[in-house]
């Protein structure tokens, strides 16, 4: 999909939004500190919108590490625990508990092992990131190609590394398209840990507006998350026809 | 060495029909063999037992002394990563690289050796497969219609070289071609249809091979034999 | 108690806390329990609060009848043009207080906070006090450090802050007790004594509430109140301890019990005072403070969102 | 893997993670206020694992109702996000936007429009848990199956149905994988709502466990959030199990 | 109705040599045609040009009038939810219901009916792939080793009975059997190895069908034009 057709569509969907609240707003005639109006919306946009952006650039290059170490993670995670041996159950289920705790229950536990700051920040974002990539690639990882893995088992030569290229190989598709899509959670969850954890970004930022009880700041901000976002996404996506291309030979 | 089966029997699970039915042959030769038979009539299972892809049979299938037993079927594919000849590059054990080459040409692949394997014709896949399981160390290869989509004349070329250079090693040729298998193979295993009783018998082949020649009143006669015994 | 009405002539009415269900909340709950509001005709639903939450807001949107906001929140409301009144003020002393360890250092004047590490929510109500009492004892931002706060005590408990902000009613006690048993010492900072007041928890609905329907306000507040001073009393002491207990059972008793006792001087100072009472002085300071930190662009007349009528004769 | 398996190695996972705070707690001579001991965590256990049990159970019930939804609505975006026309793209940038907001900046907004109640609970549980089985969804539903395909579609009988079918049926081991491993992200997301919403619930203690800085109490909850969760991931993959076996006739 | 194919040239896109140099041939006559040549001719390549699903050639290539254009390959599926007769069952056109039961008795796939299609040999999985297309309304069917892995005596049953049913309709039967196109088909073209010059010419062959005699030594004669063709 052409970059300039996702933003636009981006920029539609918002502006839906928007209308949406507006139209709420009047018509039951709401102030604006419940719901701001778009002179209010316009006004904070002037204001902040520069250090909004400054702030959304901070978190999405925490987003881009914590997504590459994300992916990474769940690639051996996935790789060691696609087995249905006991240490690939095991590793299934630690990294299975692992998600399950929400992150505002570990945060203290990660605070008091790790103190404050980026590092803090790159792990909470990638531990929210690295599931749903995780889950995609046991499936993918745990599900055998039989018609080309079949000779080199055989013969003895489908060591592991090769198991995990041919899979990997006959589903790239979908592995590029959950590794790109996790770019999404890895900003999410970068914007979830400046919330909890940090003292910089977009979701610090989110944190104080919503303290002061803003919403035209988190509008301001949500935007400024979706057209960097949409553009990330975009570049990923190319990337990842790009890789497909390039292995592939097509 | 030799491969004997003695009163094989066996239903899928969660079928009634009995596929085998106190099934039993010897092939005690090494040398090019032939399982021939009705379409579903058993052969690929058979295959499958020999190599120990299918177990829950009973009675007996030895395979004495051999060591590597191969099976090469014709929905084999090769990883989409790099080029044919890549490919068959990695797998070639060393010391065999001029087999390799050989067989590349007699093949008749070495133009598409820089293809991926999707992009090859269905015989061109065929034959990649099989070049790749004859660089193996093997005492019994399985092939298992693997030359079903190569045209005739590439397929005899083919059959020679392979006796040719494989005198010693047991092959199994799952066909369904009357006149090939009774050329080229020294023993004919014909399946007869459901309900016949031997479910099996063996027929010998003309076992044609580059340097003898082919009496064509002796292979009509097998072909006769190997038609009648189906029958 | 039995109710003097019938259920069925009870008015239904939604009181929307600002916080969870504990200690700040006691009066609220006793209302409810001894039946006061059924006895003023009132079928109340109190729901509790939370950091996600903002009574103002259901106001507007009918989701709540009455709520309990603080000051600052009610002044930002009305900057933008909320049509929220007040209608009793619950804590005469701000309960945002800092606690420290006063083995390290002590603050007797402001000018003590100078070269230390202080906790501070960026954005909360803690951050605006905090500034001003860092310029009223002429401290500069760049004397001090400050420490951004959140869920977790770590930092200080390993003395990496000096001061951190609390409800000095709720947490603080907890705190004290924890520190306690591990024998650590624990004082608090707070801003009233160094002359900076900021208005917390107070009563509040919407103006067409007020205006459509005074006999409900009326029966609410002073009914409210009347709970308040009850759950206040000395007597009642050992009931709302009970109540309490059913309600934050994760608080062991003897810390309730600390937590009651200074709860209660933060909402009656003293034993005559009128409890609801808006202090004035009290809100205009805190506008004032809201003004000079830009957290509004300009004063909204705070005293006209006054509605103290409902509770006086 | 037998459900007792999956409990005991959950329970070595925890006791290894508890052993490793202990061990950090009595090296570094951390107090009981920073680290519990494991007296004061025992206690705690006697004290409040009755009630803790009960949030959590009420916690998977709204899960479990959050993952249904979850999962339908991801097959709805997938099945409608799955092709590259306007349309589907269109759909595709709305889900993913959607996501890339953290849940806790769209909270005030989906509480003034939603007020408080068991719904928004669900609502906030779906939107974290459905965005993974999406990504699945559309890398699976986007790539064709030609050589069953290529008949229906010559000859006008692929309606978007048999499509959805025929790719669901091809890739269930994936498709189950993913599924019985949302029920994790339900869990987790359920947690968040209610540790920002709710007034029941594990994740409500946990939040006041929080304000209350109880160590001892958290790691209790975490305990029984692991247990109940290893059960229900366990009876799932078996569902998953049975849903293979009666579709496929393995 | 005619398949038409004039000046076609097509190379690979990514590949240098050219698959098809003007290319032409026509089909005039409804019938039963035959694709031979050596496997990697491009006998696949020119049948998904003919269905439209390769494009970028320049020449005609027209189907004059022909609806429905069927393209059948040995690698087709089933979805495997339910057993291949409910499969059938679903895609017969409403009228047709006989004609599938008969096609199922003489194709000789009763018995496996309620089986899923992984669970049948290659060639039950063969036949019933053409069933499925020989009920549909088309013009042309093209079968690309449609029949590769069934035996003999069965694929002559079943050439024999879709000539019978079909007299009216273009058929394109890739295959390597000399003999059999020899034997069946109306038209053959012969695609000849790589640089020679026409690619392709057209023999024509016996025309082989129930309530017709075949002479042998005009067979034979057949044989040896495709065979002289081809070399
Ligand atoms: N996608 C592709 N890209 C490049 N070359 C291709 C592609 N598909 C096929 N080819 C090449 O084109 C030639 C013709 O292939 P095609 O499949 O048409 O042959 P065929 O006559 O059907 O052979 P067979 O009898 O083996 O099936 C082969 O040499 C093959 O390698
Ligand atoms: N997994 C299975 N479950 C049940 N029945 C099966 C299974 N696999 C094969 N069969 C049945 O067993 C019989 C023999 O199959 P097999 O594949 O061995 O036949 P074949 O002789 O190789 O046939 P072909 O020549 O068509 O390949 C067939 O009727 C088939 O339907
Ligand atoms: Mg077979
Ligand atoms: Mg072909």
């Amino acid at each position: 999909m052409p970059l300039h057709r996702r933003i636009y569509q981006f920029l539609i969907i918002y502006f839906l939004g928007l209308s949406g609240l507006m139209l709420i707003k009047y018509s039951v005639g709401l102030s604006d500190y419940v719901i701001p109006g778009p002179a209010d919306v316009w006004e904070t946009w002037g204001t902040v919108w520069r250090r909004y952006m400054r702030d959304v650039v901070n978190t999405l290059l925490v987003a881009m590490v914590g997504q590459v170490i994300s992916v990474f993670l769940a690639g051996l995670v996935g790789i060691f625990g696609r087995r249905a041996t006991w240490l690939g159950n095991f590793i299934k289920v630690a990294a299975y508990n692992v998600q399950a705790y929400p992150i505002v229950a570990l945060a203290p536990i990660l605070f008091i092992l790790l103190g404050d700051g980026i590092f803090t920040r790159l792990l909470i974002a990638a531990m929210i990131c690295y599931f749903p990539v995780l889950l995609s690639v046991i499936g993918i990882m745990s599900e055998p190609v039989t018609e080309i893995e079949h000779f080199y088992r055989v013969t003895g030569r489908l060591r592991w590394q090769l198991e995990v290229k041919i899979r990997a190989f006959e589903n790239l598709t979908k592995l590029t398209t959950v590794i790109a899509g996790s770019a999404t959670l890895a900003f999410a969850g970068t914007i979830v840990a400046e919330f909890i954890a940090a003292n910089a970004g977009i979701g610090y930022s989110i944190r104080i507006a919503l303290y002061q009880s803003d919403l035209s700041k988190i509008l301001v901000a949500l935007f400024l998350i979706g057209i960097v976002l949409s553009i990330y996404q975009g570049l990923l996506e190319v990337l990842g026809r790009v890789v497909q291309r390039t292995w592939a030979g097509t | 060495m030799e491969l004997r089966c003695s009163e094989l029997s066996f239903t899928y699970p969660g079928t009634t029909i009995e596929l085998f039915d106190r099934l039993s042959f010897t092939m005690g030769q090494p040398g090019f063999h032939a399982l021939i038979g009705p379409s579903g009539v058993g052969k690929t299972s058979l295959a499958r037992m020999i190599t120990g892809d299918i177990t829950g049979f009973s009675g007996v299938l030895e395979t004495d002394g051999m060591q590597g037993l191969l099976y090469s079927y014709n929905l084999e594919r090769l990883p989409g990563w790099s080029g044919v000849g890549k490919h068959l590059e990695k797998i070639t054990p060393p010391g065999k690289h001029s087999l390799r080459d050989d067989l590349i040409e007699v093949f008749g692949i070495r133009s598409v050796t820089r293809a991926r394997f999707s992009q090859l014709s269905l015989g061109q896949q065929n034959r990649v497969n099989l070049i790749r399981s004859l660089l193996q160390d093997f005492h019994l290869l399985i092939m298992d219609e693997s030359l079903a989509n190569v045209d005739e004349m590439t397929r005899e070329t083919i059959l020679l070289k392979i006796k040719d250079l494989f005198p010693d090693t047991f092959f199994l040729y799952i066909s369904y071609n009357v006149i090939e298998v009774s050329k080229f193979c020294a023993g004919i295993l014909v399946f007869r249809g459901p309900g016949k009783s031997p479910q099996a018998v063996t027929v010998p082949g003309q076992d044609y091979r580059i340097g003898r020649t082919l009496d064509k009143d002796r292979l009509e006669g097998t072909m006769l034999e190997v038609m009648n015994a189906a029958a | 108690p039995t109710p003097v009405q019938g259920s069925e002539q009870l008015q239904p009415v939604t009181y929307r806390l600002k916080w969870l269900f504990n200690v700040s909340v006691a009066g609220d709950l006793y209302t409810d329990a001894t039946g006061i509001f059924r006895k003023n005709g009132l079928d109340v639903t109190t729901k509790e609060g939370g950091p996600e939450r903002d009574a103002i807001k259901e106001l507007e949107m009918g989701y709540a009848d009455f709520g309990v906001a603080s000051a600052d929140q009610v002044i930002r409301a009305r900057a933008k043009g909320a049509p929220v009144v007040v209608l009793a003020q619950l804590f005469q002393t701000n309960p945002l207080q800092w606690i420290y360890y006063p083995d390290r250092f002590t603050i007797h004047r402001l000018a003590d906070l100078r070269g230390r590490v202080l906790g501070v929510t960026f954005g909360g109500n803690d951050e605006a006090i905090l500034r001003t009492l860092l310029s009223k004892g002429k401290v500069g931002e760049r004397d001090v450090t400050l420490f951004s706060v959140r869920y977790d005590y770590t930092p200080f408990y390993r003395k990496r802050v000096d001061i951190w902000p609390v409800y000095r009613n709720a947490q603080g006690v907890i705190l004290a007790d924890k520190l306690g048993r591990e024998g650590e010492s624990v004082a608090f900072l707070n801003p009233a004594a160094f002359g900076v007041i900021f208005v917390a928890n107070s009563v509040v609905t919407a103006e067409r509430t007020a205006r459509e329907n005074p006999d409900l306000v009326r029966r609410f507040i002073r009914g409210l109140m009347r709970g308040w001073t009850e759950a206040m009393h000395m007597d009642n002491h050992r009931a709302v301890l009970y109540l309490l207990q059913r309600h934050d059972p994760d608080t062991p008793r003897h810390v309730l019990d600390a937590q009651l006792a200074i709860t209660r001087r933060m909402i009656q100072p003293t034993p005559e005072f009128s409890i609801g009472k808006l202090d004035v002085n009290g809100w205009r300071q805190t506008e004032a403070i809201m003004v000079k930190q830009k957290l509004i662009g300009s004063p909204v007349a705070i005293e006209k969102t006054f509605r103290p009528e409902f509770l006086i004769e």
